[in-house]
């Protein structure tokens, strides 16, 4: 297929599409109204349904719903929306429902600002919902990413029954790139519908989601295969990420999203004079990948988000070395510039070594 | 020669039901299960359970079925039909879930004229946490949180919500009955029947509110309570039909 | 770092700019190029200047943004003008729709065009080409794409059934570069 | 023989007397001399008043658990 350039956010519902998302349910906020308003154009068209919710609470309700009925169904929202989200997401998690939440990063906190933000980190990676879980927290750093991420995400959602959120900030919402569409996720095997969707139950048995286990040892041995099963896979199977420059590099930047687009603008001009620095990129931030950081050579780990450093507790304990890691960042709506992070590295480091 | 008169319907699992003695729930769950299989529908029900005392629906309806954040059963409803549409999709819920947590999801699903039904009971309070003052509660009924009796000019008035839905144009049926006497459980069976009938010719949104007791919380004997729906209830909530697009159309 | 056009195309609704950017950003795609568009969202796009960030690039693209170090600007009215003009890398082209903005560039290390494109427009008898024409003058001078595939672009941005509109247009963009080149 | 055979199932009565309340008869009563797993006195219909019942089905309607079966003799 040949390349088109696509709007971030038309570009993230296009690919649902494609990965056979027929169910959307949402309400508008800023930045990611072009997501509800191309599923209300083309989901019609492929036979599938738009619906806007009354509220975030209720979109994701219906996509509760939707899900448990074996359907591949998603929502998008941004961060004062997605906190209203979190409580049907902790439903999803109980219920074992798939799903994808997208998640368009804003400043916070409160209604915050409608310009690009990471600070939704910590909501993401570790729940704004109650009690003992884990969603899977994919973070593209393109366009492009965002379509691919997309379409693995719902086989991610389907293969292990839970939730996935797709986490970006405003930016790639809002950009234009040239994306290429055809990216075939990974297949995974999926359980069978019968085996557990609502309308799908074989004649004589029972299809029923459970949310209330008042048996407080079932809870308990539940919320164990959780932990012991499900998760332990997803840690060992979907966890992504990128290295850039990183071969003899003694310092690394750690970074996602536009961040680290803007983080590869400042090694390449660091590289130019002569610093030996690179960029480990998460691509899952749940599962947070550990392997890069076991790298011995890298005397500094720099943290660069759009945020106040939600990363920096997940590197320290990667890295194991809480001194040697450094944070520099903006936050409410401001994007770091190149130029920005090459003058910390330099006034914290001294430049080239 | 021997003909069965009345046995307890097929849809309903043989698990102990865990209400109090003498609870309307009880009388509603078998009504909703004798109109599905009357209807021929037990292979091809899908039923959502509210939070509050219903909440173990799963356990006594053989029909699939989920359990829904508190309120949001319409919500979720809304995203089971949309993909059922062929499937009988009921939800089921009390008064502190339908009329106070889940006022909005309630309104829009009417509003948007989901095709499911639902079965709405209305005791007056709420029974699971321990007998608080619900949105329905009555003036002057006492109840945890309102231990002098219900004040209007502190705690509000009740909210009567077959009538606020009936100025929406989505719903297609709505009528409130009551389980205080066995005519009124006749009346109730013929409407959540009209309901479903209405469901399965995907005319709208449709709704049955029942009036029911909640002997335990409101302190009195299971007959007693029946007496109380019938005389302070009821006169607050009037029964009847307040919407009927069939009726409408002709 | 390569041949890398940072461009900020400015102005208030109406007068195109966002299109203007895209339609070089899709023109540089066509030409295999790597490209990304950025537009400044929100309160901002309702009054006051709106703008887009640009960038057409022989190499992968880290920072789809840019703050300064601007190599092409396009700024179409005084807001736009004042807001951009200071950023603009030294030995960069600032693109000035003359017709409303009556500044004149205060800076003596980059390249000024001064285009009248609303009277250019009206000339070719149809106002909403003014910012075709600063296109035209763009890519004669700072040769980020060629004008044809700004003409392909066309058709993928606003659809097959523009298709008549693609001759004026390419009057509008001979005609801006025609200007520009009479500048130089 | 009586009209009508009214069985409950008392294991699963929990007594509320719905059903005692509802008897246009006033043949239903509970057996205070039973006592079930759950400790209610199960509701019934003492042998001698059986052949009182009309097979209304009054108690039927009104019972919450499903505890009641009624069967026509013919």
């Amino acid at each position: 297929m040949a390349k088109v350039m696509m709007k971030g956010n038309e570009a993230i519902a296009k690919a649902a599409i494609l990965a056979g998302c027929r169910y959307f349910m949402g309400y508008p906020i800023t930045p990611q109204n072009e997501v509800p308003e191309y599923f209300s154009r083309e989901l019609p068209l492929v036979g599938g349904t738009f619906v806007q919710a009354e509220s975030e609470v209720a979109a994701i309700n219906m996509v509760y719903g939707a899900g448990a009925s074996g359907a591949r169904v998603m929502t998008s929202s941004s961060s004062p929306g997605i906190a209203l989200k979190q409580e049907g997401i902790g439903y999803c998690v109980k219920g074992e429902i798939p799903c994808v939440v997208v998640s368009m990063m804003r400043g916070g906190p409160g209604l915050g600002t409608i310009q690009p933000s990471q600070s939704d980190y910590l909501q993401a990676t570790r729940g704004g919902s109650n009690g003992d879980y884990h969603i899977p927290v994919l973070a593209p750093g393109s366009v492009q990413e965002a379509v691919d991420f997309v379409k693995e995400s719902f086989e991610i959602a389907q293969c292990y029954r839970t939730p996935v959120m797709v986490l970006c900030d405003g930016l790639i919402g809002q950009m234009m790139e040239p994306v290429e569409l055809d990216h075939e996720p990974t297949k995974r095997e999926m359980p069978d519908l019968s085996t557990w969707a609502l309308g799908y139950s074989p004649k004589g048995k029972t299809n029923t989601v459970i949310n209330l286990d008042i048996d407080a040892p079932n809870c308990e041995k539940e919320n164990i295969r959780f932990f012991e099963e499900k998760y332990p896979a997803i840690e060992k199977n979907e966890v992504r990420w990128e290295e850039f420059m990183m071969d003899d590099a003694e310092y690394a930047f750690v970074s996602y999203g536009t961040t680290s687009r803007i983080i590869k603008n400042a090694v390449k001009a660091l590289r130019a004079e002569g610093m030996k620095i690179g960029l480990v990129r998460p691509q899952t931030l749940w599962p947070f990948p550990q392997k890069p950081f076991e790298n011995k050579n890298i005397k500094k780990w720099i943290v660069g988000e759009m945020n106040m450093g939600q990363m920096v507790p997940d590197v320290q304990l990667a890295c194991g070395r809480k001194e040697d890691v450094l944070f520099y960042g903006r936050t409410g709506g401001m994007i770091p510039t190149p130029e920005e992070y090459i003058d910390f590295v330099k006034k914290e480091l001294g430049g080239a070594k | 020669m021997s003909t069965i008169v009345y046995q307890k319907p097929e849809g309903l699992t043989d698990v102990r039901m865990h209400y109090c003695p003498g609870c309307g729930h009880g009388i509603v769950h078998r009504l909703i299960a004798e109109c599905i299989s009357e209807l021929g529908e037990t292979e091809n029900t899908i039923i959502c359970a509210p939070v509050g005392c219903a909440v173990f629906i799963p356990k006594y309806f053989t029909y699939d079925s989920i359990q829904c954040a508190h309120g949001r059963a319409p919500a979720t409803a809304t995203g089971i039909k949309r993909v059922h549409p062929d499937k009988l999709v009921l939800t089921y819920q009390g008064d502190g879930d339908l009329a106070s947590i889940g006022t909005a999801e309630i309104i829009h699903a009417a509003a948007r004229g989901e095709k499911f039904t639902t079965i709405f009971i209305n005791n007056g309070i709420y029974g699971m946490t321990g007998g608080q003052m619900a949105p329905t509660t009555l003036p002057g009924m006492r109840s945890t949180t309102s231990q002098a009796g219900r004040d209007v000019r502190i705690n509000g008035n009740p909210i009567r919500v077959c009538e606020m839905l009936a100025t929406l144009d989505g719903p297609a049926y709505i009528e409130r009955v009551a389980v205080d006497s066995p005519a009124h459980v006749i009346a109730t069976k013929k409407a959540i029947k009209k309901a479903l009938t209405m469901q399965q010719a995907k005319k709208g949104f449709t709704f049955v509110e029942v009036v029911s007791s909640c002997p335990t919380n409101w302190g009195l004997s299971a007959t007693k309570a029946m007496e109380f729906v019938r005389d302070s209830m009821i006169p607050y909530y009037p029964l009847g039909v307040f919407k009927d697009m069939e009726k409408e159309g002709e | 770092m390569g041949n890398t056009h940072k461009i900020s195309c400015a102005g208030f609704g109406g007068q195109g700019v966002m299109s203007m950017g895209q339609l070089l950003t899709y023109a540089g795609m066509l030409e295999g190029k790597e490209v990304t568009w950025v537009p400044a969202y929100g309160p901002e796009m309702r009054g006051g200047t709106a703008n887009c960030s640009v960038i057409v690039s022989d190499e992968p693209i880290g920072s789809p943004i840019f703050d300064t170090g601007i190599t092409t600007a396009v700024v179409m009215n005084l807001p736009s003008f004042l807001k951009f003009v200071p950023k603009v890398a030294p030995g960069g082209s600032i693109f000035v729709n003359s017709s409303i903005i009556e500044e004149k560039v205060q800076r003596d290390d980059v390249k000024v065009y001064y285009i009248p494109a609303n009277d250019i427009a009206r000339e070719l008898g149809n106002d909403k080409l003014l910012n075709i024409i600063m296109l035209g003058a763009v890519v004669e001078i700072d040769k980020i794409v060629e004008s044809e595939s700004i003409l392909k672009a066309f058709l993928k941005v606003f659809g097959d059934h523009k298709a008549k509109l693609i001759p004026i247009n390419r009057e509008a963009l001979a005609k801006g570069a025609e200007f520009a080149k009479k500048l130089e | 023989m009586a009209k009508f055979t009214v069985t409950f199932h008392g294991k699963e009565c929990k007594g509320c007397q719905l059903c005692v309340a509802a008897c246009p008869k006033g043949i239903i009563a509970l057996q205070m001399q039973a006592t079930n797993d759950a400790g209610y006195h199960p509701a019934g219909i003492a042998e001698e008043k059986m052949d009182q019942c009309i097979g209304c089905q009054s108690c039927v309607r009104m019972c919450p658990d499903s505890i009641i079966t009624i069967v026509k003799n013919d």
